[in-house]
């Protein structure tokens, strides 16, 4: 039979000790917007659910010095409401108002949303393009990841079971400053996105000096396009640029097909996105 | 199999009462005879089951009731003891922004949590700021409508 | 007050509950078990309408308290059926019209199965003396005797 | 009677304030003493036999009181009725199964009950019943099951459980004399009803053995089919109609209610039922896909010549409303247009797709999706205005039916709400996103209101005058959210002269109220509606007799206005009603009355030919939008959209209103973005995030416009409009998108990729 636990823990450290004590059968429980649907359809059973939505200072958003930080436990709505990310990091911003509705962004939270690793997270794509680290702990350890390095499948992720996100983090630069999110979906609210887009890019005299490029829902996880990001470096910006960049778009990404889309036109709209994307940034 | 007790206050009153780990608030609530909050579909598709919990609106199916332990819940009955909701309860009435009535304890809950942090909203930010609450009936319109008529009497 | 868990069986169904020292038994069986046939009459013993049977005999459910009952065995008029077969009493108080507004015939039924149980073929004065304690204000109790004295040596069966 | 009190106004709803305040108890909000939780066991496969259930370890399970299969079930085998008494005949009776026997027919179809102490422990159970399951291939494609050899979805040696015909003319003559010639298959998709309130109910045994279910359905006259499945007679089963949280044809057929009364039955305990949102969109009817093959004819100048039409509808599992949906669809395929030269030719098949049933508007969208997209394509090529082609084919009134030769003798507003719609469309709107282009679409058509009339349709009405002048009304009109009870109220409020607040209303309950009938086919307001009227005004014409003969003045110079009956030359002559009422009882006048009002019955027609009278009357309509299609990712925006048709009279105009609101945007959602995808019977949509119906984000704001002819068959000559709301509006969105970027969808719904694939060919060739 099915049988849950319930620990409410108050600080991170006590966290860390359940997780290393519970290992596998601990289920971290924030924003919830996941757990309970996946506890209906029986995807989690029996776990020790251990619920960190009260841990202050897995919260809020800072900025020290050069980087931004972002506790995982931040809502979606509070990033909205971040005078810091609207400046750091737009297209994080965007995107946060893309997500899911009104009422689902008080309780879905950052870290959450990474560590479902949906192929379609939409805070992922625009922390991919920012180049955000994910500060991640357990009692043994702690370590830096890329967030790049993070995903290795759909909902598959590098975290141990004793591990937990303690912070995310990205730099206060030119590039991330001039950032853009676009999000396609079937609807204009509580849609998941068929394609999704971030860039960031940083432009010295009519040149391309650095640019980043994250696309969801074209792939089995959220993705970096780094060789397009590699074949536009450098380059002076111009529409036949643009034109060749396209293909290489269509190219580089890897999508499936379902009841959104068919993998052609996520093939074909994902350079239509990148084309508005970049124009954004570049008019 | 593993009991808690839950302790909130619910609409302005205590509320102390057992649950298991897993079991959402929506089920709590409804448990505990809070059937207005409505259950359309358990995955924080359709916003019938929302309620204000410490002034946010939240889904109550995708939350755990252990979760609200000590918080503070509004649902849509509580909702004539306070000034802006009698208001809004009128303003659906007579509007027509009410026909099946499913929707309308989220939808009108919604609207009391924006309306609070937004007195004076277009039509077109009413939309955005109710579009995680299905309707199927209205098509909306009259609850836009409806919404707006009390935004416009705030501006007086 | 704290509460202590008892278990018995009632009507042939185990139940645990956890019940108040100083609950009733009546409210117990009314309340939280949701069998209302046993009836509420006057609360202090007068009218034998909470009559059920506990361990066979006869008790007040409305002056038992509910922490005696734990380990042991509880029959109400619930109980009495085989399925869609009525027990033998409780066709007789129908053939015999013993039932009018019918908040007796609980009590009454039960009353009489104990009695019957010890003493299978009863004079209608032994009747009369084992049912007193349960009132009836409807029938004047000549159908409620005739229909018990229409059951003698039927019970050893069922 | 002088002009109108409160028949015309705005009214608020009899029932919206226990709604916003959460008070109203819909049927999931209700409980009793000891109430056990039920689950319902539902296949794997959309085709199989079914070797063996086990069901002795989910018995064992503590706290299970009982495990039914089909061999539990009295009557396992019945037919689908919706609430007709009378003889229809074999063809519109389909075989209905309460629980899988044998062979399983879709994916979903219930298999086993449970009734358990709570819901955990139900499901529990559920898991632990063993069925054995022998895959059959099945057949999902209605053409394909068309086909000689094709799987029997069923028992019989066919698929085809429905054939349906009509016409007139010479279509070959008609083609030869056309100078145009347009051919085409269009396709529409499975749609699910999406009500927010899910199925639900409870039942339980009262002291006297008779089974009461308090279900939220759209059809109270269901307890006979339950009775029957059960074995009992009619009268020991009782049916406590809930106002539902929206029903749109969903809640037609009968969902929880068997299961609830063998659980109860079974338990003799009050036994819980209500879907899950996957169950609901995996296991209750659907709205029809349609293969639908067209071929008009016109002359140069525009006028239609020749319609030839064949439609092919999926009917899923089970043949449920299929039969009649067809029906309906075949007597609509021409639209609201004079054809000299007709023929339409209609299939209905069983798949082993979940069963689809009514689905508001019940065979008319189909259809309209076809004729209007075409109107739209003879008028291009014939470089004639949309508008003015409508105008020059449209029914008026007097003219016939041009597929059944029913003629119009009520008012027929066409072209005028043509015109309306058009018009209020407005100043085009300035777009500077060279991305976008607009479009704009016109889409007329036509649905009838009631039930045909060879179905001999009928309701009852109960309106009493308590002795203080309240009013009592018991009917059994079920309400799913459209104001059908609320209406009956502001009916005798009108007649008697008393306000909303003081009439009270018992609705929807099999031992108290006399059968309305169902709330489908559009028809409350026309039957129900004449009913309460009836029997309204035969009190008002006893109370009007005693206070003339009390006032001693003509009858005819008296009304009963704000609770006194006045001499309407002179307002200081009056009596308090409540003055008459007791004179009337001292009288022993009685100052009750249950009113029948029938239809107008014909014969069932030859449905290889239908002719002349199906339907009492037909409501017209018209919609126009304006949408932006995005050129490079195949988005469309509706910007505007208007909504106009003729309603007779507006008895209420807010719930008129709400109807034509709600139902364009449920036309849109079928339009742009809804299907219930079916891969090989499988559902891969079972929930919100997968079938997606708009959000208020999604929506433009709709003009709704009203034209009151009073040409209805209803109270002061109202229309029915539930359903004609909902009918006309895909096509106009298909309209719009085809003026806008030159891609003709063909194939709802209109989605992003399809108007990609034809906007970008050679992309999508490599």
């Amino acid at each position: 039979m099915n049988q849950f636990k319930y620990i409410s823990p108050k600080t991170k450290d006590e966290v860390l000790e359940i997780l290393k004590e519970e290992n596998i059968r601990a289920c971290l429980v924030a924003g919830c917007t996941n757990v309970l649907p996946n506890i209906r359809d029986k995807k989690i059973v029996s776990k020790v659910l251990v619920n960190i939505s009260d841990i202050e200072e897995l919260k809020g958003i800072s900025k020290e010095q050069d980087k931004i930080c972002i506790g995982p436990l931040t809502t979606i709505a509070e990033l909205i409401n971040s005078e810091v990310i609207l400046k750091e990091g737009k297209g994080l911003h965007q995107a946060a108002e893309q997500f899911a509705d009104p009422i689902v962004r008080n309780s879905a939270t950052v870290g959450g949303n990474l560590v479902d690793a949906s192929p379609a997270a939409d805070m992922a794509v625009p922390l991919l393009a920012l180049d955000a680290i994910l500060k991640i702990e357990s009692v043994e350890r702690k370590r830096d990841v890329r967030l790049k390095d993070f995903f290795i499948g759909p909902e598959k992720t590098i975290l141990q079971e004793d591990e937990m996100i303690t912070g995310i983090e990205f730099e206060s630069s030119n590039i991330n400053k001039n950032g853009y999110f676009i999000k396609l979906g079937l609807r204009k609210a509580m849609a998941i996105a068929v394609a999704s887009i971030a860039v960031n890019l940083e432009v010295r005299e009519n040149k391309i000096a650095r640019i980043r490029i994250a696309m969801g829902s074209v792939a089995p996880t959220p993705i970096r396009l780094t060789v397009i990001e590699e074949f536009l470096k450098n380059n002076e910006v111009n529409d036949g640029l643009i034109e060749e960049a396209i293909n290489k778009v269509h190219e580089e990404v890897d999508p499936i097909s379902d009841i959104r889309a068919s993998e052609e036109y996520r093939r074909y709209v994902s350079g239509i996105l990148f084309k508005r994307a970049f124009e954004k940034l570049t008019l | 199999m593993e009991e808690h007790r839950v302790e909130l206050t619910v609409n302005g009153e205590r509320i102390s009462s057992a649950t298991k780990p897993e079991e959402s608030l929506l089920k709590f609530l409804r448990r505990n005879d809070f059937t207005e909050v409505k259950c359309g579909c358990e995955k924080g598709e359709c916003g019938t089951c929302t309620v204000i919990i410490n002034k946010k609106t939240v889904k109550s199916c995708i939350m755990l009731a252990l979760q609200t332990n000590g918080k503070e819940i509004w649902t849509a009955k509580g909702l004539e003891k306070q000034e802006l909701g009698r208001r809004l309860q009128e303003s659906f009435v007579n509007t027509g922004a009410i026909q099946c009535g499913f929707c309308t304890p989220g939808m009108i809950i919604t609207a009391k949590n924006y309306l609070d942090q937004n007195p004076l909203p277009d039509k077109e930010e009413i939309k955005k700021a109710i579009s995680g609450n299905l309707c199927r009936c209205t098509g909306y319109k009259k609850i836009v409508d409806a919404i707006y008529a009390v935004a416009v009497e705030n501006q007086k | 007050m704290k509460k202590v868990e008892i278990e018995f069986t009632i009507n042939d169904k185990k139940r645990k509950l956890s019940v108040k020292p100083n609950d009733l038994l009546i409210n117990i069986i009314r309340n939280d078990l949701y069998l209302t046939g046993s009836k509420y009459g006057c609360g202090i013993g007068e009218c034998g309408t909470c009559t059920v049977l506990l361990n066979s005999e006869p008790v007040l459910s409305c002056l038992t308290l509910a922490i005696t009952v734990d380990g042991k065995e509880i029959t109400t008029i619930e109980g009495l059926d085989r399925g869609d077969e009525l027990h033998p009493l409780q066709k007789a108080f129908l053939k015999n019209g013993a039932v009018q507004c019918g908040f007796c015939t609980p009590g009454m039924i039960l009353t009489a199965t104990a009695l019957l149980k010890e003493n299978p073929n009863p004079t209608e004065d032994e009747i009369r003396e084992y049912m007193r304690g349960n009132l009836c204000r409807c029938t004047g109790y000549n159908q409620i005797i005739t229909a018990i004295k229409s059951c003698e040596n039927k019970l050893k069966t069922s | 009677m002088s002009e109108f009190k409160v028949v015309g106004k705005p009214m608020p709803r009899d029932d919206a304030w226990a709604k916003v305040r959460g008070d109203l108890k819909y049927a999931d909000d209700f409980s009793l003493p000891g109430m056990l939780y039920a689950k319902v066991l539902r296949s794997k496969y959309p085709a199989a036999k079914i070797i063996s259930i086990n069901i002795s370890k989910a018995e064992q399970l503590e706290g299970v009181r009982a495990v039914l299969t089909a061999k539990d079930v009295p009557h396992n085998e019945t037919v689908t009725r919706f609430g007709q008494s009378l003889e229809v005949g074999k063809g519109f009776e389909g075989l209905y199964r309460v629980l899988a026997d044998k062979k399983v027919r879709f994916m979903g179809e219930a298999a086993a009950l449970v009734a358990a102490d709570t819901e955990e422990i139900a499901e529990e159970a559920l898991d632990l019943i063993e069925v054995e399951y022998e895959p059959l291939p099945g057949v999902f494609d209605p053409i394909e099951a068309m086909k000689p050899g094709a799987y029997l979805v069923g028992e019989k040696n066919t698929n085809i459980i429905g054939e349906f015909g009509c016409g007139q003319g010479d279509i070959e003559r008609g083609f030869a004399e056309a100078d145009i010639i347009i051919e085409d298959t269009y396709k529409v998709p499975f749609v699910d009803h999406a009500y927010l309130e899910t199925e639900g109910g409870i039942a339980w045994i009262d002291d006297y053995g008779v089974i009461n279910i308090r279900v939220g359905s759209q059809v109270i006259e269901h307890f006979r089919d339950v009775a029957d499945v059960l074995g009992l007679p009619h009268n020991k089963v009782r049916y406590i109609g809930t106002m539902m949280g929206g029903g749109f044809g969903g809640k037609e057929d009968i969902t929880v209610e068997t299961y609830l009364a063998l659980l109860t039955w079974k338990t003799k305990k009050p036994v819980r039922l209500v879907y899950t949102r996957e169950e609901s969109i995996l296991c209750h009817s659907k709205r029809h896909p349609f293969v639908m093959r067209y071929k008009v004819g016109a002359r140069k100048d525009g006028k239609l010549n020749a319609l030839d039409a064949e439609l092919i509808s999926d009917a899923g599992a089970y043949p449920y409303l299929s039969p009649w949906v067809t029906l309906y669809a075949t007597v609509n395929a021409a639209g609201p247009y004079c054809i000299a030269n007709v023929r339409v030719k209609s299939y209905c098949v069983l798949t082993n797709n979940t069963f689809t049933s009514a689905n508001r508007g019940f065979g008319a969208p189909q259809p309209n999706v076809v004729y209007e997209s075409l109107m739209d394509e003879l008028a291009e090529k014939l470089n004639i205005d949309p508008l003015e082609i409508r105008r020059i084919n449209c029914l008026t009134t007097g003219k016939a039916l041009s597929t059944t030769g029913q003629i119009f003798k009520t008012h027929v507003a066409l072209p005028e709400v043509a015109e309306k719609a058009w018009a209020a469309l407005g100043e085009p709107t300035e777009f500077k996103d060279e991305n976008k282009k607009i479009g704009r679409g016109l889409a007329i058509g036509l649905m009838s209101y009631g039930r045909m009339t060879f179905l001999h349709d009928s309701s009852r009405s109960f309106v009493k005058l308590e002795s203080d002048g309240s009013v009592l009304i018991r009917s059994g009109i079920p309400d799913l959210g459209g104001g059908q009870v609320s209406l009956l109220c502001q009916i005798a409020a009108e007649e008697l002269g008393v306000p909303m607040s003081r009439i009270k209303i018992y609705y929807s309950d099999t031992a108290l109220t006399p059968l309305a009938g169902t709330t489908t086919a559009t028809r409350q307001t026309y039957m129900s509606g004449n009913a309460t009227l009836k029997a309204a005004r035969e009190i008002r014409k006893r109370v009007i007799n005693k206070a003339a003969e009390l006032l001693n003045v003509n009858p005819d110079k008296l009304d009963i206005i704000n609770e006194k009956v006045i001499v309407n030359y002179d307002q200081s002559q009056y009596l308090p009603l409540v003055k008459v009422i007791k004179a009337c009882n001292t009288a022993g006048i009685e100052l009750f009355y249950v009113a029948q009002f029938n239809a107008p019955f014909t014969i069932t027609p030859d449905l290889s030919n239908i002719r002349g009278m199906t339907f009492p009357d037909f409501t017209f309509g018209a919609q126009a939008v304006e949408v932006a299609v995005d050129t490079e990712t195949g988005q469309v925006e509706v910007l505007k959209l208007t909504t106009c048709y003729d309603v007779g009279k507006a008895i209420n105009p807010l719930s008129v209103e709400g109807q034509m609101e709600g139902g364009s945007i449920y036309g849109m959602g079928y339009a742009l973005m809804e299907e219930v995808i079916m891969e090989k019977g499988i559902t891969m949509t079972p929930s919100y995030a997968e079938y997606i119906i708009p959000t208020a984000a999604d929506v433009p704001e709709v003009k709704a416009i009203l034209v009151e002819s009073g040409g209805g068959l209803g109270p002061y000559g109202a229309k029915g409009i539930g359903e004609p709301a909902c009918s006309i509006i895909a096509p106009a969105i298909l309209n719009a998108i085809y003026d806008a970027v030159g891609v003709r969808i063909k194939n709802l719904p209109a989605t992003p990729e399809k108007i990609i694939r034809a906007l970008k060919k050679d992309f999508f060739k490599k």
